[in-house]
Formats: structure tokens, C-alpha cells, sequence
């Protein structure tokens, strides 16, 4: 048993490192060491997609780009070893990725898995050189938890297919050049068989994109419209009613991304609690009464830690990584915000500010407290990810469904 | 046994209830949210209606009713999550006029309480968690000297009440904020529908409140009896909460069926019924030794404050998450919940210091007897 | 709002308290005072049946028996209040009545709602006094939160019922001269609508009683088997194929007797933490380390309390307590069970040890730790009642019901 | 990266599952729990399989492996509740004579030990919560007076480690329980399938175990090493709780569909899953720790003890739970988990001892940057 690199790891992570320390933006590293706690914060002066462009060109010029890319699609055919070993040595700069995270992360391999050869040696290198960005449209305002019920409606009309209907949480729908599209083709047939997937250029006639607002005031998501959107068919990825079936190779990267290495927070509340006075003069970490939380949130952190080295050993032994990945999310986001509600109390009344000059630890524990309802939610519901374990990991039985093999138009939708 | 309010309170509950529906809307508690600064003209009506005087002797202006009543109708500013500064002015600053305040003091600022013409507010804190050691800020000569923060209303307040040392002792001061030797600063909050504000105090006039020496006795109670009506406050929040949930597992479908059929979705507002069930049963006993001037005041806030402000940020935090997705858009109500669920449980002084208020109070009740 | 009595209340209270101050088993204090706390203790030494049915009988004479039945069935036709402020009066030595609760709690209503006015005259009032004790006989080892799943087959023989099958969890079957049993009289026809009701000499042939084991080494259940009983039409309560409509009477009074005054167990604690010593020479109590658990468990313990006082003054009111009485046993259940494990945490080592000679407060909270799982369990699983509070308190749907309008025996009984 | 066991561990520790699935059914379990006392020929057969030697040198007639393979195999004694004072005996008597001990101690007990010939323990315990102000038992002319309770195995133990004061200081020492200066009384415990004894040294003869002073820190590091193995043991009681629950879930029909149909209960089981894999992930961290003598074992050890006994019991608890009124049986195999999830919880010194452990350990390493 041990943390140590095989030497072709260490070979490999060594020309990594290299390369990172001679061609990184090292004049954002203040910025990035301080940014993550959920608050935009001094981010605002600097123009960061124009920054994670130029880092992602770079990396794509020198074969550093979407690693475990086939190379004639702009990647480097790494082991997924190697993409974590590099990912480990990339460090802050990995934030630079965030914009490209969900093109190069699910779009892709989508593209990869379904489009045709035209379309992948036209699509693929652009964005793993960072030129273009995609995003994701598969929730709707009906269509959360409950993905297969999404109302959509493609219509064929020649060769071409018109898209009405809108999608709703599109990450940077705003900013990108295009998109998968999750559609109902055929709403006579059970809802998971009426499904059909494209590619689509944002730029469209027909498209509207509108940024909305969240409850802790910024807008990380979009709602996207369609209005009588005319795409060929030659965007098709896979077949007519093979959407569903599409979709889970987007879904099983996107589980994979979000799950690993998402914080619960207890890093920053023990750099906190050593570093904040206590009550009596001492550290705060010293306080009793605060102590048992601390240890319970201690081995969350560090078990979520392990487990993450224990999915590497599998990974490097060539196995996937299961669904028990599903933990990370679901511990994380639950802590996350216990640890930030219990860190505001120990500031007491000084607790409800929110300025990060006037709030204690420069209020990351009161960013934290306004985003982490939205933790327990995106990319599967604590509740969905408590049903994917018992039901992936254990085996348990499915929910009863009473919407199985039924025409999807027949499926109610109101109580 | 009448562990319940009567019927005068409860219509009188029902009143205030009818008046937020109209007058209180969650779109205009948005305004405050969106910066639209202190609705004043809410204020106005909430004073005309009588509801900051409840408490406040008739020779004073006030109605001359009893905190039965101040609870019931704390309750419905709870549900309404009224951007009112009525936690400052009536249970802190008019209590504590009334209970410490000379008769002249009293004839000075509580008519204008409870006519809603002047707010008060109460600076005590330093900006760390207040102990009867760490207070810095001085009365020398008749002038108050040094700096509040945060303080709840502070920005908006016409008289504040003012923690201070006085010689070797603490005491509490009466302060005008109009004057010239006091500035504010605006602080950013977790809820804006309720400001929060650095007061410097830079030799500004102030007189004592009560006693000399009774400073920090005396703000244990006004505290204790602020808990009590914030419970209140933070039950009413919670069942509104509760029901936002519950009618919404009623309304969306998912899979074909409501989500409220699903277990998950289900026992998660079945455990909010109980919290929330929990703490309006100990606001009752809290409300009971209020109003009753019981000498078990102090463990029945304690219990009081506790049980409501877990009850309220559970309530508002799983709202969120019968929701999903929608309950964490700007759009939904839901965050106006949240953000006021903490904003309650950090005002008065957060949890730990009430749980070891609780924990203390029971444990001297509680005397062993082989001791 | 306060906690005084009504005028009438005051005089029922002071009647109620001189009789038993001049009637009582006092001998009995010590024991009854330092009881229930899971353990049987010192109890051993006493024939609690013997005393327990001379405190009935007594009661009985007097008037103070079943307060709430109509005289002419050996009862006092009290109000709901002045049975409340009995209890509240006859203190310790109610517990002396414990083994006539079911009996007289459940059964003796259900007869009472559907038996005979023969049956009624001659089964109740010995019931009442004491002199017979009843069993309630639903529960089946495939049937339990799911009640209407039993398979006891009674079989209609000329004037009498042929009874086949077996019942579990029958409290007190091994003393009972009575029961009332549910059993399966069609098969053919939906789960609920197939059974019926009967009431039963426990000492008829074809009866077997056998206590049951239970995990903290006690048996206060028992299995009951029939062999082949026969039971006269004349017994049965209410319609045949009306069982489930006439088991509703039944535990409509469980779930409200089981409900209420459920401890916490939190005064056990604070008692303890009162009197033991602490770490650093002080009382335990006052070691900061355990404030924020104590804090918690006080509120849960007088929420419980105040909520309990509400239903009373919505009873003096002539209301009846709702289904919210289902939040006293889980709440009380799990606060017990986590309780006690804090507690023998705070013991070190010696929190193992269970002879109350041995470990620390009379080994209450390690006889709380070995019962309390079942307190989750009995009379309503916590899942159940959370379904409950769902569904009769909050209108939330019902789980969906796949068993619904199919005959019971086409119903799955394997996976 | 190899955060896992090798094939060779992981073969050594099949091999000890099926040894003690064959012979350490809870049949088996159960009649050290019915008072059938110790199961010598149950231990006999462990110590044939050289399960006891694992980590005792081959000169002193074990095997001379390392602490992983101690680790794979206690997962497997904890999976199959064994009712054998390996703990006791190995992680505790064991270690303490190989880390501390003179060749001579080593030669006297190791062999022994290895074998099964000789049972050891560790006392330590004096009644309350342990601290090293609070020993009384004392060594004087090479005598030891005092009670120690409650001891783990102390009831069949043949040797002791003994914590006593000597002179001003503390030290460890080893002692022949077959003196006559010994006086053993069996306790009543709530796991029962491990003894518990209180012994009580009058004037018996011992001999010092490691340096003189030395007994406090000598204590600390054979907890922490024997953390790590009980929280492999605790894991694998954690697994097979859960997997009963699971197979129970999807065996138990209620309502026509099987209970693990309702989220209620599946959730419940994907939580025992969560605290149980977070425990297992932790104890090889403490696994990596003891193998490797990294600096990481008190941080790694606490983490792996408090994480493991929170997940053994919240399995074993929850387990009961799935099974309903069948899992409070006595028949049911539940409570035999149940039992030693408490059991093992208590054992080592309890939770609070150790979270403070934790955090103390863990605030040392996380120093203030701008102290």
C-alpha cells in the first residue's frame, strides 16, 4: 500500500510539471490561490475567458489539451492515469479548464462516441484547443430529476428537424458556439423511446438565450428557447429514438466530473479555526464545544479523500471507477453546508455579513452558506444520487414506476 | 388547561395575518431585497394598524395588550418575513425603554415607537460574540465613544440602545443617532431585508438606561425576552416554509406521479412538520413564562430560541430541496426563507451561546439531590 | 394561557388524589419510583401480577376503573380531561396497570364498538376490574407494518370458524384468559376487504403460546399458533369480510396510548450529567464539550412535552388529538437510542458494563441502548409514522400501492 | 499509486474468510453469547491458521508478516463478530511486548501468544474516563497494588499489560495473571461474547515493560496502532451488517413489492453504504500508516477509529431498523452487531476521547500561516 507513482508515472508527471512551471499564467496565481469559495470576488478585474482561452491554446499547441483525446482530435491518447496525474500538477491553473469542463468533459466524448467522422474531425479540435465552447441542454423546467420527461419537441420536415420548446440550468449557454440537444421525436412511444439527440450551432436563428438569476444572486446558468430552430439532419447524433441512450454517455462523464475532488469545506473551517481566536483567548480549534463537529466533519473530508485515492488505484489498475463515486457529491454538498451554517454561528452576530472585507475569514463560510443549497441539487439530487447507490451499488429495485411503457403523452402531468 | 391563545388573541392574530396578506406580499419584501431600501410606507401601516404598540402601555400610545398578543402577531410578521425593523424597535428598544427607562425617557420614545415615527435599535456588539468582557466602547462625561457592529436596523434607526462601559461597571445608554457625533456604514448582509450597520460613536450624547452596573444583567433580559418573540418570528417562518414545500410536492410531477409520493420527498417534510411542530410547542411555553412573568423565563427562551431557530433553517434549507432546481432560482420564494432563517439565528447571538445559556439554565434547575 | 384547572377539573383532581393517597399500594413506592428504565431491576422480588391486579380490583370497586367506559360496563363515564388528570394523579402506580393497557385500551373498545350487548355485559366489566386480562392478536411474522397482509385462515365449518395460522408481537399472551384475532376469511378478493374479526378464549384447544427472545434478552412478546381452533359465529366482531374497518378501532386507541409520554430519556441524562463528575473535577454537566448535544436533546424533550400539553388543551377543548401524536414516538424513539449511546460514551470503557451495581446510574442508559431499536420498531416503524404524519397530517400522497384491487393471494409474497 | 491491498493480502485475508466462515458461524457466535464461555477450540484453531502471529517475528513463532496482512485479517475476525480476545491478546498484549518489551519479555510471550497458549490484555482502565493524572494503581518494590476495571478479556487472560504509577511517573508492566496476588471478578457487558473482568493486584509481582516514565506515551502509541486494527474490525462488521440489511430488503415483501423498494429504506441502506465505505477509505489510510511508520499514524488513526466506530454503529443500528420487529429477536443475528458495534465503540477508550485526539492532532498539523 502506497501513495508512490509507478516510473512511468513519475516520468510522465515530471514532463507534466515541467512544462506547467515554464508556460503557466503565473501572474494569476494570487487570484486563483483565493478564488473558489463560491464568490466571484477580486476574479472581477481580470478577464478570465480570455485567460482560459490563451491557457487552453497553449496547452492544446503543445499536445496538453483534452489529454485523454484520441490525438487526431486534438488530444494526446493518455491513460486516464496520466489525466490525473496531470490534473493533480496543473493545481490552480485547472480553474482556467471551468469554461471548457462541460464541451470537453460530456459534449465531446458525446460527439466522439455518435457523430459522424465529418463532423468530429470539423468539431473536436476547436474546442479542445479552447476556440469553441459548448454547453449542455437536457433539463427543462418539467424535466429535472426526471430527465426522460423532457417535452422538447423536434418535427422532421425534409432533411431538415424544427426545434421548439425550451431547456433550462444550460452552463454557459451564453458564451458558446454549440450545443447537444436532447429532443422528443416521437411522443407516442414511452418516454424514454421518443428521444433523439443533436448537435446544434448557438448561433442560429431561433435560439434565445436568457441568464437566470440565483438565489445567491449570480447567474452561473441559462434558459435557452427554441422558436421554430431549423437544424439539418446531419446533426443527428445516433439514431431516431436513441436519444436516451445517447444522453447516458454525456450523463456518465458529467457524474464523474462533478463528483470528484468536490470539497466539503472542512479544509477551510480548520484553517479557520486555528487561525480565529476562541472565546478565551486561545484558538478557536481549542474550544471544546467544538470539538466533536470538527472530528465528525474530519473523517468525512479525509474518508472522501481516500476514497477518491482508492478509485486512482482502481483507475490505474484499468478498472472504472463505479457509481460509488455518487458519494462525493452527496457527502460534500450536505457537509458543505452544515460547515458553513455552523462556522456563521461561531462568528455570532458578525455572521450575517457578507462583505468579504468586513466578514470574518473573508466571508468564504457566508458564500458558501448562499451556493450550497444549489450543491445538494445540480447534477443529481441528493435524493437521486441516494437512489443511484442503492440501486447501482446494493442492487436494491427501482422505484415503482408508474409512467414505465406508457405513451409519454399519456403520462399525466398534472396532479 | 389553556396552553393555547384564546380567541381574542388568535383573531387579533388573524387580523395582523390578513393585513401582511395584503399589505406584505413576498414581492414586496423583494423590494428590500432588490435594493429598494426601507419601505417606510409598510411601516406606516404596520403602525397604523396598531402592531408596534401592542405591548406599549395606552398612556404611551401604545394598546396597552399583552405579549400574548405580541407573540401572535410576531408569528405572522414571521410567515410574511416582513422587511420591517420590528425585532429592533418594539422587542428590543421599546422593551427596553419600557422595562429600564425613567418615566421621562419613556414618555419621550415610546409614543413614537409605537406611532412608528421613531425605530430603535440595539448596539451591543463589537464585532466578535459578546461576552461582559470584551465590551470597549465608553461613557465618559455624558458621551458615548466607540464602534457597534454589526447592528441589526442600524441603518435606518432614530434611537439606539447602547452597551457601554461605565467606570469599572457596564451599563446600558440611551442614544439619539440623529446627533452629530455618530456615523453609520452600511453593511452587506446575507439578507438585505434587513440592514445591518457599522454605528461609530465619536463622543455623541447619550443617558443612561437603568441602573448603572445593570448593563449586562439587564440586556440578558431584554435578550431572553427578544428569544421568545423571535421564536415566534422564526415559527411562523418555518410553517410557511413547510407549506411552500409541502404544496409544491402536491403540484410537481415527476416520473408520472407528484413528487410528494416519493418517500424521500415525503419524510423530508414529515421530519419538517416535526421540527417545526416541536418549536411551536416550546414558543408556547416560552410565550406562557413571557406573559406570565414565570421565573422560569430564562430556560423557556433558551428552550424557546433554540428549538426555532434549528426548526426555522431546517424548514427553509429542505424547502429548498423539495424544490430542486426552481428552488434555487432568484424567482422562487424559497431564498427569502433561507437568507431570513439565518438572519434570525444570528441575531440576539447565535446558537452556541444560546445553547449554553440553555444547558446552563437547566443544569442549575436541575440540582443534584445526593450532591 | 396558563396550566390551571377548570373549576370542575380542580374537584375532579382533588377527589381523584385523596382516594389515592388514602387507597394506594404504597409498599410499592421505592420499586415503581426507580422502575422503568428497560431493566426489570429489583422488580423481581415482587409478583407484580398479583399487585397489579389488587390495585385494579380496588380501583374497580371504587369507581376508578377504565375511567372513560360507561358505568354499565364497569367504567366511571368520565370526560377525556378527568381520565388525562386521573393519570396524571395516579402517577407511579399506573405503571401497575400496565398489563391491562391492551385489554382495556384496545380491546375492551373494539368489543365494546362490535360485539354483542351479551358479549359487552359479560366480557367488559371483568375486564375492567382486572380479573381478565386480553391480548390483541394482528401482527404476523409476514405482517407487519403491512397489517392487512396477513394469512391466518379462519374457514367457515357450520356455526363455527376453523382457525389456522400464527400471530407474533402478542404482548401479555401468556396471562390473557381473552384476545381479539384478525384472520383471512377470503383470499380471493383484495387484501382489505378479506379479513375478519373475533374475540377468543385464550384457553381453548388448539391454542399455543410461546414467548419470544428478544434481542436485549427480555420476552415481553409472544408467538401464538392455531391449530385447527374453532370459534363460534357468535364471537366474531363485526361483518365478515369488515375486519380491517373493525382492527381500525383497535389501533386508532394503540397509536394513541403508545404516543403518549413516550421519554426521551433526556432527564435520565441531565439528571446524570448533574450528579456524575466531569473531566476536570466539576459536574459533568458543565463540560463544555457535551453543551451543544444536551441543548439539542432539551428542546426535543420539552417540544414533546408542550406539544403533549397542546393536544390536552385541545382535548379539555372537545377535540380530538390528531395523527400529530405519531411525532411523540419518533421523535422519542431515535432521541433514546442516541442519547444512551452518548451517555455510555461518556462512561469510557465503563460504559460496557450492565449490572446496575457495576455500571455508572444504575446501567440505565445501557438497558435504554439494548431496547430502545425496538422502540423504532413497535406499534409503527419510524418510517411509518413518517408516512402518517405525510400522509394525514400534511396531504401528501399515499405511496403508490401495487397490491391495490388484486386479490390477495395473486398478490407477490417472493421476489 | 497502490492505495489498496496487494493480491498477496488480499488471498491471505480469503483465506481467513473462509476459515471463519466455516468455523466461526454465528452459531458458533452465539454460544459464547448464551454462556458458553470462551471458545478454546475455536481459538486453537485461529492460532493453527497462524492468524495470531501475523505481525510476531518468526523467532518468536509467528509468521513475520506485516501489519496489512494483520489489517485484511482483523477486517475478516470484525466480519465474522469473532468471540476471541484477538483484540486483547494481538493488537494490544502482543504489540505492546514486541515494541516495548526486553528479548527476554519477548522470548517469555510472544511464542505463547502466537500459538494461543497465552491469552494477553491490556490494563489499563481504572473506572472513568482515562487520563494520566488519574492512575492509581501503583508499582512498589516490584510488587503492583490496585484494581484495574474494566479489562477487555480479562477474565481468561494469562498475561497483562498493566498501566501503573512508578514513583512520580508512569510506566507499563507486565504481569502473570496466574499469581496468587490476583483476584479476577467477571463483569456483566453488553457484548458478552467478549468478557470483561475487573482485576484487582494485591502485591503481585511485575515486571517494568519498556523504559520507567514511559508508560503514558508507550500507552498512546499502542492505542493508536490498535485503532487501526480495530477499525478494520469495525469495517468489516459495518459491511455485513449492511449486507444483511440489503438481502433482507430484497427478501422482505410488504405492501406486494420487496421493502427495498421504498426509498425510505433504500436510502436508509445507500447511508450505511456512504458511512461505511468513508470508513473503509479511512481505515487504509491508517492501514498505510501503520505499515509504513508514517509520521501520519495519530492523525491516521484517530480518523480511522472515530470513522469506523461511527459507521459500525450506524450499520448495525440501522440494520435492525430494515428488519423491523423480526430484527429484535433474539434469533436474528442483529444484535449480535449491534452488540459489538457498542462493544467496540467503548473499547480503546470511547468516541469523545478520541475526537478530541483527532482535532488536537489535527490542529498541530494545520499551524496558523500568519501566527
Amino acid at each position: 500500500m502506497n501513495f508512490d507513482d509507478t516510473p512511468e508515472e513519475a516520468a510522465f508527471r515530471a514532463e507534466a510539471r515541467a512544462w506547467i512551471d515554464a508556460n503557466a499564467p503565473k501572474h494569476l496565481d494570487s487570484m486563483l490561490s483565493g478564488a473558489g469559495h463560491g464568490t466571484a470576488g477580486d476574479i472581477a478585474d481580470v478577464d478570465m475567458l480570455a485567460e482560459s482561452k490563451a491557457w487552453q491554446k497553449k496547452k492544446y499547441d503543445a499536445g496538453w489539451a483534452c489529454l485523454h483525446w484520441p490525438t487526431e482530435y486534438g488530444g494526446r491518447g493518455a491513460t486516464p492515469m496520466q489525466r490525473v496525474i496531470w490534473n493533480q500538477e496543473e493545481g490552480v491553473y485547472a480553474q482556467l479548464s471551468f469554461t471548457f469542463i462541460i464541451g470537453q468533459g460530456m459534449c465531446g466524448p458525446t460527439v466522439m462516441a455518435w457523430g459522424s467522422e465529418q463532423d468530429k474531425q470539423a468539431l473536436l479540435p476547436p474546442l479542445a484547443a479552447g476556440e469553441d465552447i459548448w454547453c449542455q441542454m437536457f433539463s427543462e423546467p418539467s424535466a429535472g430529476s426526471d430527465l426522460a420527461g423532457l417535452r422538447t419537441r423536434a418535427v422532421k420536415d425534409g432533411g431538415e428537424w424544427v426545434i421548439n420548446g425550451s431547456k433550462i440550468w444550460t452552463s454557459g449557454a451564453h458564451i458558446s458556439q454549440y450545443g447537444i440537444l436532447l429532443t422528443r421525436t416521437d411522443p407516442s412511444v414511452a418516454k424514454h423511446k421518443g428521444l433523439t439527440m443533436f448537435w446544434v450551432d448557438m448561433r442560429s436563428p431561433g435560439i434565445e438565450v436568457r441568464p437566470i438569476l440565483q438565489a445567491h444572486g449570480q447567474s452561473g446558468f441559462n434558459e435557452v428557447f427554441f422558436a421554430d430552430l431549423r437544424i439539418p439532419d446531419s446533426q443527428r447524433l445516433g439514431g431516431v429514438g436513441q436519444g436516451w441512450t445517447v444522453s447516458l454517455t454525456t450523463l456518465m462523464n458529467e457524474r464523474l466530473s462533478i463528483g470528484s475532488g468536490m470539497s466539503t469545506g472542512f479544509e477551510t473551517l480548520l484553517d479557520y479555526a486555528v487561525r480565529a481566536p476562541g472565546r478565551d483567548g486561545g484558538r478557536l480549534v481549542d474550544d471544546p464545544t467544538i470539538r466533536s463537529r470538527l472530528a465528525d466533519w474530519a473523517t468525512k473530508a479525509s474518508g472522501l479523500k481516500y476514497t477518491s485515492m482508492r478509485a486512482l488505484t482502481a483507475l490505474s489498475k484499468g478498472q472504472e471507477p463505479g457509481p460509488e463515486n455518487s458519494i462525493g457529491k452527496l457527502v460534500a454538498g450536505a457537509t458543505s453546508q452544515d460547515i458553513a451554517s455552523f462556522a456563521i454561528d461561531l462568528q455570532g452576530e458578525m455572521g450575517v455579513l457578507t462583505d468579504p472585507a468586513q466578514a470574518a475569514h473573508a466571508a468564504r463560510f457566508q458564500a458558501t452558506l448562499m451556493r450550497s443549497p444549489a450543491t445538494r441539487i445540480e447534477g443529481g439530487t441528493d435524493e437521486i444520487l441516494r437512489n443511484i447507490i442503492a440501486e447501482r451499488v446494493l442492487g436494491l429495485p427501482g422505484d415503482v414506476r408508474v409512467d414505465k411503457d406508457v405513451p409519454f403523452e399519456k403520462i399525466p402531468t398534472r396532479a | 388547561m389553556q396552553f393555547d391563545f384564546n380567541e381574542q388573541q388568535n383573531e387579533f392574530r388573524q387580523e395582523a395575518r390578513r393585513f401582511l396578506a395584503a399589505e406584505c406580499s413576498t414581492e414586496r419584501v423583494r423590494k428590500a431585497l432588490e435594493g429598494g431600501g426601507f419601505d417606510r410606507s409598510l411601516w406606516q401601516g404596520v403602525a397604523e394598524m396598531g402592531f408596534l404598540g401592542i405591548a406599549i402601555p395606552e398612556e404611551h400610545g401604545g394598546l396597552g395588550l399583552g405579549y400574548l398578543e405580541l407573540c401572535a402577531v410576531a408569528e405572522e410578521f414571521g410567515r410574511a418575513i416582513a422587511p420591517l425593523p420590528i425585532l429592533s424597535s418594539v422587542y428590543l428598544a421599546a422593551e427596553a425603554i419600557k422595562s429600564f427607562g425613567t418615566g421621562e425617557q419613556q414618555a419621550a420614545w415610546l409614543p413614537k415607537i409605537a406611532a412608528g415615527a421613531a425605530i430603535g435599535c440595539l448596539a451591543s456588539s463589537e464585532g466578535e460574540r459578546l461576552s461582559d468582557k470584551s465590551v470597549r466602547t465608553a461613557f465618559v462625561n455624558g458621551m458615548l465613544s466607540g464602534t457597534k457592529t454589526p447592528v441589526l436596523d442600524g441603518d435606518i434607526a432614530d434611537v439606539a440602545i447602547v452597551l457601554a462601559k461605565d467606570a469599572d461597571a457596564l451599563s446600558l445608554f440611551l442614544l439619539d443617532l440623529s446627533q452629530e457625533g455618530v456615523t453609520r456604514k452600511t453593511l452587506n448582509t446575507i439578507d438585505p431585508t434587513r440592514g445591518q450597520a457599522e454605528l461609530t460613536f465619536n463622543n455623541a450624547a447619550a443617558e443612561r438606561l437603568g441602573e448603572r452596573g445593570e448593563g449586562w444583567a439587564s440586556l440578558q433580559t431584554l435578550l431572553d425576552r427578544a428569544a421568545v418573540l423571535v421564536a415566534f418570528e422564526q415559527i411562523g417562518g418555518a410553517d410557511r416554509a413547510l407549506e411552500m414545500g409541502r404544496d409544491y410536492a402536491l403540484e410537481r410531477m415527476a416520473f408520472g406521479r407528484q413528487i410528494g409520493s416519493f418517500q424521500a420527498i415525503k419524510h423530508m417534510l414529515a421530519d419538517m412538520y416535526v421540527s417545526a411542530t416541536l418549536a411551536r410547542s416550546n414558543a408556547y411555553y416560552g410565550a406562557w413564562a413571557l406573559s406570565t412573568g414565570a421565573a422560569e423565563l430564562p430556560r423557556a427562551a433558551a428552550t424557546a430560541r433554540v428549538s426555532a431557530t434549528n426548526a426555522f433553517r431546517h424548514c427553509a434549507k429542505n424547502n429548498i430541496q423539495v424544490h430542486g432546481g426552481m428552488g434555487f432560482t432568484w424567482q422562487m420564494d424559497c431564498h427569502l426563507f433561507y437568507r431570513r432563517s439565518n438572519q434570525l439565528a444570528l441575531a440576539l447571538g447565535s446558537l452556541p451561546d444560546w445553547e449554553e445559556k440553555l444547558v446552563t439554565r437547566l443544569a442549575a434547575v436541575n440540582e443534584p439531590l445526593a450532591a
